[in-house]
């Protein structure tokens, strides 16, 4: 049953995913593109990492993704508007660059040209369940980037507040100057 | 278990979306959208590895990667609401203060 | 046929249909049951008697609410972003559903869909994503009263979040698991203090650490359900209905049912993680009659304040969440860690 | 927990500067003096328990060390953050936190109207962590911490009225020249360091004996290095020239600082460094010589000055060269005996000086003083007990600590410092009985009621640049009467008083008493019995005794004699040795000296390398390296269009690159 889901879930995050890059209306690529996080938090799902699945669901979807939705709604988007001969030449570029890309990376998948370095023969103790044995490396082995995360995310919290607020005069120069 | 080709094989997919994404939109919210897909796809191919590793570490990585990820946005979009202020627009092909 | 009940997987996958099942139907009667209950005592409490005309006692009240819900028109406001005006309402009684699939009413695995080990995560989770249905919802009917409801609510459940996730914490340190089956479980037998037994449940409400998180959780259910004294979202003095403003018919009675799914859901999760969950006195299959007491208790509580206590200021209402609950409970967290570990070290 | 936590002490005043930098601008002036009292009041009650547990122990176990962690660790050596409480840093850190504790009480009367009240406190807090981080060390490193720490709170609070020039200057001569004796020093721990792979003192001394030759070039070098050091901090020959112009700080500070604890750190590192002095005969002499000769000119120099605070300045660089010159004759008990009871009665003078400076309202010319003693009842008290006690009268507390080191110097056959010591023993009594007479006898001389127009009445001061007023931000007024200051300075003054009179008993020795002296045995664990000392008799210590006594004697008939009952002798005096005169009120011009042979010339050979090396060889290499990245970019800036579109495209070129490398390998 585990690989019909898979496939599922899959099929779900691929359409979605080229439904974001799709649509024109940003409100509705930012609606598929959470759509496709919790797929992908399903397929998490499936491959044992219920900790990391929960977490998409809330990092993404939940905090991620609002935030999304409110810049949107208050920059009050439409659709975009894509004519010209400009953009018609980006789009070919830019889908032949993906498509070399699919083929590039499929043929390395299909070779395995990867290596997936040493298998552990023991697997994770999964007692008490797959978030306490995260808990149990991020707080012995990883403690130190751990304790720097935070710190990172306290200087984009103050950078963006910083940013947000502004000084409205400045700006108002600046933007009459060019 | 799923063979870690399928994995790896939708994780080339979304990626692959992301890029194009970035590179056919101009809608600055757009864009930075498929950034997160590709971060993304990045933290699939983590997760898959993890599995076949018997490993957490990978599982770790994605959770540094999504920390990243939430700062990224959270000062990404101040710039574009910063910039949308400033030029009334959000379509990087008509933002180019910094050409050199 | 006969191979395929044999079968491990689909056996569990039909009990778990069937409780799906049982549950949906069950929640769609206490739902409309709550709504009647809610409009009984708050008559009570402003000294009327409420409704009392369809049947006796005005019990048939529900099912002719329903029917006249479901005869009204349709209505689709113009400029308003059909698809995802109708998404909207689905997306509020969503996550609420789901979050019941992991709420253990009796002793696993009978009385529990199923017992995940990280339900509290679904939990949070599925609360986080609560907020779509309602910004959408404003944010599709293209009407300012709408919108700003929308932005409201969703400003408010995103804030009280942050201290109703910090506040399980010290529950999580106590009970060492996220399933939720797991933290009832540690709140069972006898409330024990240096080793005499006290006259008391062990449940998580009895400690003292847990005492504070619990309020803290109980201010932020009422934030998360938009529920007085925070329902600002829907301030009819200065936003009209909030963002349901344009809603008529089913539409707007899928908002409705899940708000009230949402309280139901909400209280469960506070008797599990504070109030000992099934835990009772009697032999086990009574679980779920405890279960489902404290819940009527928690939900009737509920109802009580919002005819009690006036409607919040908005800033007052974020001043409150992000200067006083959040670091009340951070503080909390770090008390607890730090008593815990001194009594498992000590 | 058997140890007393020893960490606790210097944490205290550490805590309490956190504490004020963070919240102090809510608490007000009665909170931060609260908040640095009380943390310097506690530290106090921790050391006198810290002590207690010491003093409860046999003599031999009297040695606490306590690591709070492993500071760095490179390959075999390794620094401690460790804290040592013997006999020796107990008295030390008694008289820190001690008389830190009354000068702390003291400010709050003193600088009670002044704007940068907090910041004050800030200072004062941060100096006694670091001098408590000093004397508690267990090792040269972390003592070279304090030492530095002390070294930066002096300089802040020299220059504490960073808005008056001459302020400014003095801290940074301060700093300046404290810098080249912590080269010195810190040139001597390296030294240690190399020889014997460990700063630890214990390691240290216990190694020395092993690794170096008595007398030997090696240890003479090491210990003349630390010498050096010592000479910085404590304001000897020839890095003295310091001391005199730190007066331009508050009052409290002088005492605090530059009279009670800092300038005896030298002192301290010198007998705490005993072991390893006492295997250098010949820097004990240097030691000696040096010490004897900065007593006698730095009291030649305060027989003339005329602002009260610097007539103490110089009589403190003459004190800490008689400590030195115990140290140098090996008497180091008797200098850390005299290190302890200056710390007393020149902490009373200097606080005394501030009252007497407070209640004339910025006043500290002594020739505009006089007839204070009615008007000023209790500082007149306590500071004629501590002008006894200076001049070394019987039973005063300095008397005793001064007499062991002149017994010392004689008993050690170095006459020629013994009479160096008595003579600058003569110059002590006179000047210090000159200030007194000058400040509290006689007739006022000055007006209660008129305002002072102090600025020109200094102008033909030869030294107006440090003249003589602390009076920023004061804003009562500069007329008033003259009055007895509040009760916060004159308690500390009384408590110090009664300590200036009894604080030297616990050092009456061998003639009066059977057996050594309280103060030699508490320190005979650390010091040992001292290996050359022989004993005199009991008649000749008499007779030494009474020489001194009679000697202060008269400094004291003469000072009273030429400034109260005919002054026409002094003018007459002056007069006649002209010259001298000159020389001595010009401090030898010591300080133009060190400017023509070492200032003017770094300054100008500075302005010449400026000239040729940075402005044409330094900037043409980087305006040449500019040059050619000007041209190279105006090629490569046709890449930055500036879409981000294009970067992204060029990214996702390198990423297809990157894929076929992957492909082909």
């Amino acid at each position: 049953m585990v690989p019909y889901l898979f496939l599922g879930f899959a099929g779900l995050l691929i359409a979605t995913a080229l439904m974001v890059v799709l649509h024109k209306n940003p409100v509705t690529s930012a609606l598929f593109l959470v759509l496709s996080f919790t797929s992908l938090a399903g397929i998490y799902l499936l491959l044992q990492a219920e900790f990391i699945g929960m977490v998409q669901i809330i990092v993404y979807a939940g905090a991620i993704m609002v935030l999304f939705l409110f810049v949107i709604m208050y920059l009050n988007l439409q659709h975009d508007v894509e004519k010209g001969a400009q953009i018609a030449v980006r789009r070919g570029i830019g889908w032949m660059v993906g498509a070399l890309m699919l083929l590039f990376a499929g043929l390395i998948v299909r070779n395995g040209g990867f290596s997936p370095g040493p298998v552990q023969a023991v697997p994770p103790s999964l007692e008490g369940g797959n978030a306490q044995a995260i808990g149990r490396v991020l707080y012995s082995r990883f403690l130190f980037p751990f304790e720097i995360t935070s710190i990172l995310l306290l200087v984009a919290m103050v950078g963006a507040i910083v940013m947000i607020k502004g000084r409205p005069a400045a700006d108002g120069a600046e933007g009459e100057k060019e | 278990m799923i063979p870690v080709e399928w994995s790896l094989a939708l994780s080339a997919v979304l990626f692959t979306i992301g890029v194009v994404g970035v590179l056919v939109r101009r809608n600055a919210l757009v864009i930075f959208m498929s950034i997160e897909l590709m971060l993304n796809a990045a933290n699939l191919a983590f997760v898959a590895f993890a599995r076949q590793q018997n490993s957490l570490d990978g599982q770790i990585f994605v959770f540094f990667v999504m920390t990243v990820a939430a700062a990224e946005v959270a000062v990404g979009l101040a710039i574009i609401v910063n910039v949308f202020r400033l030029r009334e627009t959000v379509f990087v092909d008509e933002i180019n203060l910094l050409k050199g | 046929m006969a191979a395929l009940m044999q079968n491990e997987v689909f056996q569990v996958a039909l009990w778990a249909m069937v409780k799906v099942g049982i549950i949906l139907g069950v929640m769609l009667g206490v739902v409309s049951y709550l709504i009647y209950a809610e409009r009984k005592i708050c008559g009570h409490i402003q000294a009327r008697t409420g409704p009392n005309r369809v049947g006796p006692l005005g019990l048939l009240q529900p099912i002719a609410d329903v029917g006249k819900l479901l005869f009204k028109e349709e209505f689709t406001p113009a400029g308003a972003n059909k698809i995802i005006f109708h998404i909207a309402p689905i997306l509020a009684v969503f996550p609420a559903i789901v979050t019941f699939s992991v709420i253990p009413m009796g002793p696993p695995p009978m009385f529990v869909v199923t017992d995940i080990n990280v339900g509290l995560l679904l939990f949070l989770a599925m609360s986080s994503l609560g907020v779509y249905g309602i910004t959408l919802g404003g944010w599709s009917s293209n009407n300012k009263y709408a919108l700003l409801g929308g932005l409201r609510s969703s400003a408010q459940m995103i804030s009280y979040e942050l201290a109703m996730g910090l506040s399980t914490i010290p529950v999580l340190l106590r009970s060492g698991t996220l399933s939720l089956s797991g933290i009832v479980d540690s709140q069972g037998g006898a409330y024990q203090i240096g080793g005499t037994t006290l006259p008391l449940p062990n449940w998580g409400i009895f400690h003292w650490y847990l005492v504070l998180p619990f309020f803290i959780f109980l201010i932020c259910s009422f934030a998360e359900t938009n529920r007085a004294p925070f329902d600002l979202p829907e301030a009819e003095g200065e936003l009209v209905a909030g963002f349901h403003t344009e809603y008529s018919s089913m539409k707007w009675a899928l908002f409705f049912l899940g708000e009230y799914m949402n309280m139901i859901v909400i209280c469960s999760i506070i008797v599990t993680l504070f109030l000992g969950g099934w835990h009772g006195p009697g032999p086990a299959i009574l679980g779920i009659v405890w279960y489902l007491l404290k819940l009527f208790a928690l939900l009737f509580f509920f109802i009580w304040v919002r005819w009690t206590y006036p409607r919040l200021r908005y800033d007052q209402l974020m001043g409150f969440g992000w200067k006083v609950l959040l670091p009340a409970s951070i503080a909390n967290v770090v008390i607890a860690a730090v008593w815990l570990y001194w009594r498992a070290n000590a | 927990m058997n140890l007393p936590m020893l960490w606790i002490i210097p944490a205290l005043p550490l805590a309490a500067v956190a504490l004020n930098l963070l919240f102090g601008d809510r608490l007000g002036k009665k909170g931060t003096s609260f908040l640095a009292c009380g943390a310097v009041g506690l530290a106090f009650a921790a050391a006198i328990r810290a002590v207690l547990t010491l003093a409860a122990r046999s003599p031999e176990e009297r040695q606490m060390v306590e690591t709070a962690w492993t500071w760095f660790r490179v390959g075999d050596f390794s620094a401690d953050v460790s804290f040592l409480l013997d006999p020796l840093s107990a008295i030390m850190v008694l008289v820190v936190t001690g008389v830190g504790f009354l000068i702390h009480i003291y400010s709050i009367g003193y600088m009670a109207e002044d704007p940068s009240f907090r910041r004050f406190f800030l200072y004062l807090n941060l100096f006694m962590f670091a001098m408590l981080t000093l004397v508690l060390a267990d090792n040269y490193l972390l003592m070279f911490v304090g030492w530095e720490g002390v070294g930066l709170c002096s300089y802040l609070l020299i220059g504490f009225w960073h808005e008056k020039q001459s302020a400014t200057d003095a801290g940074k001569k301060a700093f300046i020249v404290n810098r080249i004796g912590d080269f010195g020093f810190l040139l001597g721990v390296m030294f240690l360091i190399a020889w014997t792979g460990s700063v630890n003192y214990e390691r240290v001394f216990a190694a020395a004996p092993h690794l170096f030759v008595a007398g030997g070039s090696i240890i003479t070098l090491a210990t003349i290095l630390l010498f050096v050091g010592a000479t910085g901090k404590s304001a000897q020959i020839p890095l003295f020239v310091w001391l005199p112009d730190a007066m331009e700080g508050p009052t409290p500070v002088s005492a605090l600082i530059h009279a009670a604890t800092m300038v005896t750190a030298g002192v301290y590192m010198v007998v705490r460094s005993h072991v390893l002095f006492e295997m250098a005969p010949a820097t004990l002499e240097v030691v000696a010589v040096i010490g004897a000769a900065t007593a006698l000119m730095a009291a030649t120099i305060g027989l003339v000055q005329n602002d009260i605070k610097r007539v103490l300045a110089y009589s403190t660089v003459s004190q800490l060269g008689y400590m030195f010159f115990a140290c140098g004759v090996g008497a180091f008990g008797a200098g850390i005996f005299h290190v302890m009871t200056h710390a007393f009665f020149k902490a009373l003078l200097f606080l005394g000086a501030g009252s007497v400076i407070y209640g004339m309202h910025h006043e500290q010319d002594m020739r505009k003083m006089g007839g204070l003693a009615g008007k000023m009842p209790i500082t007149h008290l306590t500071m004629l007990l501590a002008t006894i006690a200076i001049a070394g009268i019987p039973p005063f507390a300095g008397f005793w600590s001064k007499d062991e080191i002149l017994a010392k110097a004689f008993a050690t056959g170095h006459y020629g410092i013994f009479a160096a010591g008595l003579l600058g023993a003569l110059m002590t009594a006179f000047y210090m009985f000159r200030l007194y007479v000058l400040t509290f006898r006689g007739k006022p001389r000055f007006e209660e009621h008129a305002a002072h127009g102090h600025a020109d009445a200094h102008g033909h001061d030869a030294h107006a640049a440090h003249g003589a007023h602390d009076d920023h931000g004061h804003d009562h007024g500069h007329g008033g009467p003259v009055k007895e200051s509040p009760w916060s300075m004159t308690v500390p003054l009384s408590i110090l008083a009664v300590l200036s009179v009894a604080g030297g008993w616990v050092g009456i020795g061998k003639p009066f008493i059977h057996g050594e002296s309280w103060m030699a045995t508490w320190l005979e664990p650390v010091l040992g019995h001292g290996p050359h000392m022989k004993h005199l008799s009991a008649p000749a210590e008499f007779a030494l005794m009474g020489l001194s006594v009679a000697v202060a004697a008269f400094g004291i008939f003469m000072a009273f004699r030429a400034y109260l009952q005919q002054p026409s002798i002094a003018t007459a005096v002056r007069e006649r040795f002209a010259g001298v005169h000159n020389a001595l009120y010009n401090k030898y011009w010591v300080d133009e000296f060190y400017g023509a042979i070492a200032v003017t010339p770094i300054h100008q050979g500075a302005m010449r390398l400026w000239r040729f090396w940075d402005e044409k060889v330094v900037d043409g290499t980087v305006n040449g390296v500019g040059y050619v990245l000007e041209g190279v970019s105006a090629l490569l800036r046709l890449f930055q269009t500036g879409y981000v579109g294009t970067y992204a495209l060029f990214i996702a070129f390198g990423v297809l690159a990157l894929f076929l490398h992957f492909l082909r390998s």
